[in-house]
């Protein structure tokens, strides 16, 4: 999208807002509304965004594909790791007031450590997915490109010629790009 | 008796629904595709704006004035970004400006 | 007007909205058109729940219907066709199939507890427990989260491998796109 | 005056919703989401505000915040038909 300068000064703007957003939906999620899957699928919109303004490669510059799948595993490893903590200091699986001295801070750091495994691995199979569906590069890019130029071509010509005449074409308006 | 405050409260959402349905009504009414981005323009600044300055009149010094400001500022930022890229990209698509015809075939919808 | 008159005026006008969406949804052929109103129909299921008072799902439905959902779609569409194979456009069979199910469950729904009553099996059963000893307990004030994360731990560890378990689906049919691809 | 505002935004979205449904081009519909966005979040604004429950304007920020992803990636498969290409590499 070289071309959308507006487009990509607003994305600039906002992305940083986005991904402090993410952030206060994870962590402020045992106040409010939110919670680790919300903040995941957030922050990685957030990427996603990046990686459609300024390019896959870019993005995956930024985020490597090997960290997000890194990521995506951690994510699960924290939450069970926590189970298995509390398993390994006596208490059942994911019993999280066996974590501190106090029950409550316990449970509360608990909820925290799951709630953040809950976020990295969301946030890291969003990423994946787009990576996945939209990383394919070259030939097959040019392809769907021709064809849809191609075939908005045909019609905007057919669509000149309905009105009879080519001429109120008048300037070239896709010069402007 | 209301306070100023509250007046001007009322006006603004008053005036920003008005817009609101000025905006919805020429989205539909307009014959082609450039002119109804006119009609989102109002919707997405007037309509938007005057609506979440009268809530901002309502919600005095508070955090959810805060928030609505925040809002505001976002909305602003994106609503006409938005409209502007996808004009341009209408243009880029080869959409005629001067008669809004389609660049491909009409889905046929409901 | 009272303000519960405009909120159940809101509610009922949102799902008619969201009726017609989906019956439009059910009759294009243009996928993209489809991608579309699917938009337009997760922001008026998250209006939905807000009304309904569920703030937390409301807030799942806005993050994923606005933030990933409709790139998904896109995405699909970008390496398959955007138009639906034409075919008869009401096939009596299905359709009598979908209506006698509507039917049924609408009869069946008449016996149901009435909305958020106090004296549902859904209310009686652990929901005040965790209503009134979740904030002490966990020390978390929002209910919901004290439930998701503590009290129904299990079910949200078998969520989360859900997810990775999909993505892991996806990362074997697809592979990450990156440099060579082995096809 | 929030009722009455609310009922505005719900009527506006009924009309932007034909737009929505009747296209024709593909920018329509687009452009009728992208209006449909705008409306939501204020209809959720100013139900927070009629049942005095101002926690729902979290929701309202991050629609502000995110509905412009998706119609940033609807330009880029307008523009590119795929939402993988580059693009970026002229600057």
């Amino acid at each position: 999208m070289q071309h959308h300068t507006v487009l990509k000064v607003a994305a600039k703007l906002l992305l940083p807002f986005i991904l402090l957003f993410a952030l206060y939906v994870q962590f402020h999620g045992d106040f409010g509304p939110g919670g680790g899957f919300q903040a995941g699928v957030i922050f990685g919109a957030g990427i996603i965004l990046y990686a459609l303004v300024f390019g896959t490669g870019h993005a995956r510059a930024v985020v490597p594909p090997g960290a997000v799948r890194a990521a995506a595993a951690l994510g699960v490893l924290l939450y069970t790791g926590v189970g298995v903590a509390s398993l390994l200091l006596g208490a059942n699986f994911l019993d999280y007031g066996i974590l501190a001295a106090d029950p409550v801070a316990g449970q509360h750091l608990g909820i925290l450590l799951v709630e953040l495994g809950v976020g990295l691995t969301v946030t890291a199979v969003m990423i994946l997915l787009f990576y996945a569906f939209a990383g394919v590069e070259g030939a097959e890019t040019d392809r769907a490109v021709a064809n849809r130029d191609g075939a908005e071509r045909a019609a905007a010509e057919r669509a000149v010629a309905d009105r009879g005449g080519a001429s109120r074409a008048g300037p070239d308006w896709t010069s402007t790009s | 008796m209301p306070s100023l405050i509250d007046l001007a409260a009322g006006a603004c959402l008053l005036g920003g629904a008005a817009f609101l349905l000025v905006g919805a009504i020429g989205l539909v009414r307009l014959p082609d595709f450039f002119t109804r981005v006119h009609a989102t323009g109002i919707i997405d600044t007037m309509g938007m704006g005057l609506t979440l300055i009268g809530l901002i009149l309502l919600a005095g010094w508070s955090l959810p004035s805060v928030k609505l400001v925040l809002i505001l500022g976002f909305m602003l930022l994106t609503g006409p970004t938005a409209t502007h890229a996808l004009a341009k990209a209408a243009l880029h698509g080869r959409l005629d400006p001067l008669s809004g015809r389609p660049p491909e075939p009409p889905s046929s919808s409901a | 007007m009272p303000p519960a008159v405009i909120e159940h005026l809101i509610l009922v006008s949102l799902l008619a909205l969201m009726t017609v969406t989906a019956g439009a949804i059910a009759l294009t052929r243009s996928l993209f058109a489809a991608a579309m109103l699917f938009g337009i129909f997760s922001l008026l299921s998250a209006a939905v729940f807000v009304v309904l008072d569920a703030v937390d799902v409301a807030f799942t439905e806005a993050a994923v219907g606005a933030g990933i959902s409709t790139i998904l779609m896109l995405a699909t569409l970008a390496r398959t066709n955007a138009r639906q194979r034409a075919g008869p456009r009401l096939r009596p069979g299905p359709l009598a199939l979908a209506a006698g199910l509507v039917l049924l469950l609408a009869w069946a729904s008449s016996d149901r507890p009435r909305f958020a009553a106090p004296e549902a099996p859904a209310n009686l059963h652990v929901a005040p427990r965790y209503l009134q000893e979740g904030p002490r307990e966990t020390g978390v004030p929002n209910v919901v989260t004290a439930v998701l994360a503590s009290y129904r731990g299990y079910d949200t560890l078998g969520e989360v491998t859900v997810i990775f378990t999909a993505g892991i689906g996806v990362l074997a049919l697809l592979g990450l796109g990156g440099g060579a691809r082995r096809d | 005056m929030t009722g009455a505002a609310a009922l505005a935004v719900l009527a506006a979205m009924g009309i932007t919703l034909i737009r929505a449904l009747r296209g024709p081009t593909l920018y329509d519909r687009v452009l009728a989401v992208n209006s449909f966005g705008t409306l939501t979040v204020l209809l959720i604004a100013l139900h927070g505000f009629l049942t005095e429950r101002p926690e729902f304007l979290d929701i309202a920020l991050l629609y502000a915040l995110i509905n412009f992803i998706g119609t940033v990636a609807v330009l880029k498969f307008f523009e590119y038909g795929d939402l993988g290409a580059t693009g970026s590499t002229e600057d």
